[in-house]
């Protein structure tokens, strides 16, 4: 279950992730894009830890709006919009729902049809649809979802301009929605 | 890296603030944003707004083209990235007078989402927007499977036509339904020698022997098609002719208007000894075309190369845009 | 070296030819030379005709500025090597209109001695001919015992303010007496990240450390005053108007324009930066610029780099001119 | 004595030195200059050459004026109107005289009121000047005359922008002036 104070913590965790993987992000994004993941992830969470900052007491729905708007008006980046879509549509949602796999399914969606992106496309949402789709996210899940990029021909984004070149290295995006599952999983009382 | 910066995470904000400082009969900043308005607001009324942007490093673009006859704001990204929505919506408000607001946009996944987040907001503010995404550059096979084929230089050429018909009264739908005909006839491609180093980076986006080309590359070090030995300026062009011609057929009873592109670091010397090449190529084939530009308009930073753009001027109207006067830092 | 051109020998005939071709609507060639002249004939009728020229690698200088309301005519040199008398004879003969041609010179030996010749063969013609020699570049400490200042940047200033005054009907004689006094009002100052490339040279003029500039360098490779490591756009900003205050006192109660002139490889999003931080350090003296420009106007091939020239406005009428309409390819 | 048929065998033996010399010539530009002047006198002498091979029978004033304009339309460099400028000034004397050393006085004034440099400037005027006053042209003459720029601080010409810095260089001008009298001492009948 989701709450204002976990998902706080939740946010917290990814941000320290963010920040030590920087240019490991940056770098995945080299061969195959633009080189900027890390730093645009990194100006993302900047934005919402200030977002965040600025709340008194606040809640659920909230917390999950400023996390969207830190992203989308601090990235810019493809990443910007699709991160910042998956916690404004999880906003919408989190009056009715707080279940976490609940959430992340409407998140998924949104980062589907704003994105046009399916399974396969070697893109973030292979990772967000295996971990949204399970009714208990482990690190394997995580880890194997990463892994699946590798393989994969980019079909959207930077990379498809690559064609057959883009396989063999692992999608940014969908490493960089690794760390939030993984901070997901860590921050406890919300799974 | 050696470059005429301070930080490297302010250069975006130092290059605005010194744009409208150096040019304010043209442009104003929009406060708490990076995206700039027109300066002369009476040249907007009742027109059509018309809103370009993306990433920063591709000077003159975007902001060099706002003025009477020309784009009404422009937005600056970071560096190669995308702006981000709260700001386009800003340059959406700022050109808005009543008439709707069209937006160009380049064919990247970031734009085209980001662009379009800032249509949603603006629509909630029932202010009418179309869009056109343009994708010229056919150094990418097209296909329904990928992001599809690149914005590059040509955006120049359509930010001059919608334009111009904004300024001559067009409205939002004319606009929309002008730059999608257009589109179908613009196509461009470069060719690389060296590649832009974005400041935060710090190095070169790739690297090239210092014998080496590359076909194809992106406004943003996106690779190209071909790498290979520097070849001479005539040859460079046969091979960014024909790569066009295969997309589309060059025919000599067509009126043609040509971009010659410089990336940044080319000199002009260059550029015109390549246009004197492309002339001749293009003489071959009995074509001489009826407007032509040589410089740098879509950039990408210190980047060394050139595009060629062609633009098949179907309708004869397309031409009277090309030739419509503006007021312009770049144009 | 790596370059988009054809035989190193040919450059400046195939970007000639590549520039009027390009451009028919400003530019013509005069037959058998490397000399361009206006195609807009009826816009000089009856007026002084103004001629420029030098060494070619100074793009868009000088052919760019070819136009109503600027230059008659410009003469191409070999790159950094004068033109020869026959053609700037060539250049005068097509500017004269029965009132007389202004030529303007910049103080290198070879250009004035080429340029005096010239004027020597037209006077033999009967042609009334006057000339400025601009020397700008406070680089160099001036000396009777030494060829003196050199021209640089300041010289497109001075291009568009005869060019103007000659538009507007002015004499020969009045034409001189401005460029005269506006000369001793233009300062300029450079500061070189990398040296250019003579394509029939094959090799940079000099070659700086990965993190050192110089100081001072002229526009074609001659040495500056000093070489340090790379410093921040702010830094330089302040030892290039600190040099140009030593030469001319900056004071509140003055107008003046400015010019921040790329080299040729520096990107806009430098020479924007660089001017945000020179407006910002002209406010503390409170001087805010009523006309400025930031581009690539005299360039030295691809060298990066930027000059800065600060024109003190001591006539109002100076103002107007540099405010005139034009119709050239570059200004 | 010059003669029409002695002056062109004079230009050839120039020719063939510049052509020897041309790279040499551009390299001692370099450091003090803008590193052309082996290809400037290399256009010139091409020029000088083009023109003179037009000539059908042609009198001693016709072949020192097309000298001169094959030298003054094809340099465009400070050396252009200056070795054009000396040629013209003989053209103009010689059907007055056709005495080596009266000829060349009068292509030395030529030279300085043109330049405006006068001896120990460092150009080629302290090459052409020792000449021009010895009553018989030695190769030591012409030796010393040259090496006598090096120490000189050059007042006149590109060189004169570096000061101090321009002393301890041989002036490129004052080098292909020393090739063009040691051709003149190589060609018969002249002396
Ligand atoms: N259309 C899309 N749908 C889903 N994810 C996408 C799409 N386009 C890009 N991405 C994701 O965004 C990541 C790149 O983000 P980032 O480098 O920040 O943006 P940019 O590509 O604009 O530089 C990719 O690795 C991919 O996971
Ligand atoms: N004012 C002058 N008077 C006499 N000789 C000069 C003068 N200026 C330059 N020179 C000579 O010209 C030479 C340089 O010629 P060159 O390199 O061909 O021309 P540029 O300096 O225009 O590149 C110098 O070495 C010097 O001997
Ligand atoms: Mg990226
Ligand atoms: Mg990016
Ligand atoms: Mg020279
Ligand atoms: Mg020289």
């Amino acid at each position: 279950m989701l709450t204002a104070e976990n998902t706080k913590k939740w946010m917290d965790s990814f941000y320290r992730k963010i920040e030590e993987n920087k240019d490991y992000l940056s770098e995945l994004d080299t061969p195959i894009g633009d080189g900027d993941h890390g730093n645009n992830m990194m100006r993302g969470m900047d934005g919402v830890k200030n977002s965040l900052a600025q709340l008194q007491d606040p809640d659920l729905k909230t917390v999950l709006k400023a996390i969207a708007m830190g992203l989308i008006s601090k990235v810019g980046g493809a990443s910007g919009p699709l991160y910042g879509t998956a916690f404004l549509e999880m906003a919408k949602k989190c009056s009715e729902t707080q279940k976490v796999n609940e959430l992340l399914s409407v998140a998924l969606a949104g980062i589907k049809k704003r994105g046009g992106a399916t399974e396969g496309d070697k893109t973030m949402v292979d990772v967000w649809s295996p971990v949204a789709q399970s009714n208990a996210i482990t690190p394997k899940i995580i880890d194997d979802a990463i892994a699946s990029t590798k393989d994969m021909q980019a079909r959207k984004g930077r990379a498809s301009y690559l064609g057959e070149r883009s396989i063999g290295h692992l999608d940014p995006g969908a490493v960089s929605s690794g760390y939030l599952f993984t901070a997901l999983l860590e921050t406890e009382g919300t799974l | 890296m050696k470059k005429i910066i301070n930080e490297p995470q302010h250069v975006v904000s130092e290059m605005v603030d010194g744009l409208v400082r150096s040019y304010p009969q043209y442009l104003e900043k929009i406060p708490d944003t990076e995206a700039m308005v027109r300066s002369d607001k009476d040249s907007m009324t009742g027109k059509v707004g018309i809103v370009s942007g993306g990433g920063s490093g591709h000077e003159p673009s975007h902001a060099g083209f706002v003025g009477k006859g020309m784009l009404s704001a422009a937005v600056a990204g970071q560096v190669f990235t995308s702006p981000t929505p709260d700001q386009i919506y800003a340059a959406i408000k700022a050109a808005d007078h009543g008439k709707g607001v069209f937006l160009v946009i380049k064919n990247y996944s970031g734009d085209v989402m980001n662009f379009d987040m800032a249509k949603d907001l603006a629509e909630l503010d029932d202010i009418k927007v179309k869009s056109i995404i343009v994708d010229d550059d056919i150094a990418v096979e097209n296909s329904l499977y990928t992001q599809g084929r690149r914005g590059v230089a040509g955006t120049v050429l359509m930010h001059k036509l919608v334009g111009a018909a904004a300024d001559q009264g067009a409205t939002l739908e004319e606009i929309e339904q002008l730059a999608q005909s257009a589109l179908a006839n613009i196509k461009t491609i470069a060719v690389a020698l060296s590649a832009a180093t974005v400041p935060e980076v710090g190095k070169p986006g790739f690297t090239l022997a210092d014998d080496e080309i590359e076909y194809g590359v992106g406004i943003h070090s996106e690779p190209g098609y071909r790498r290979e030995k520097i070849k001479t300026s005539k040859k460079l062009v046969t091979e960014l002719l024909e790569k066009i011609e295969k997309n589309q057929p060059l025919k000599s009873d067509h009126q043609y208007a040509v971009l010659v592109n410089g990336m940044g670091a080319t000199p002009l010397m260059e550029q015109y000894i390549f246009s004197h090449d492309l002339l001749d190529q293009l003489e071959d084939r009995q074509i001489k075309p009826v407007f032509m530009k040589v410089g740098n308009y879509m950039t990408s930073i210190e980047m060394a190369g050139v595009s060629l753009t062609i633009f098949d001027l179907v309708d004869n109207k397309w031409l009277e845009y090309l030739n419509y006067p503006v007021e312009t830092i770049a144009w």
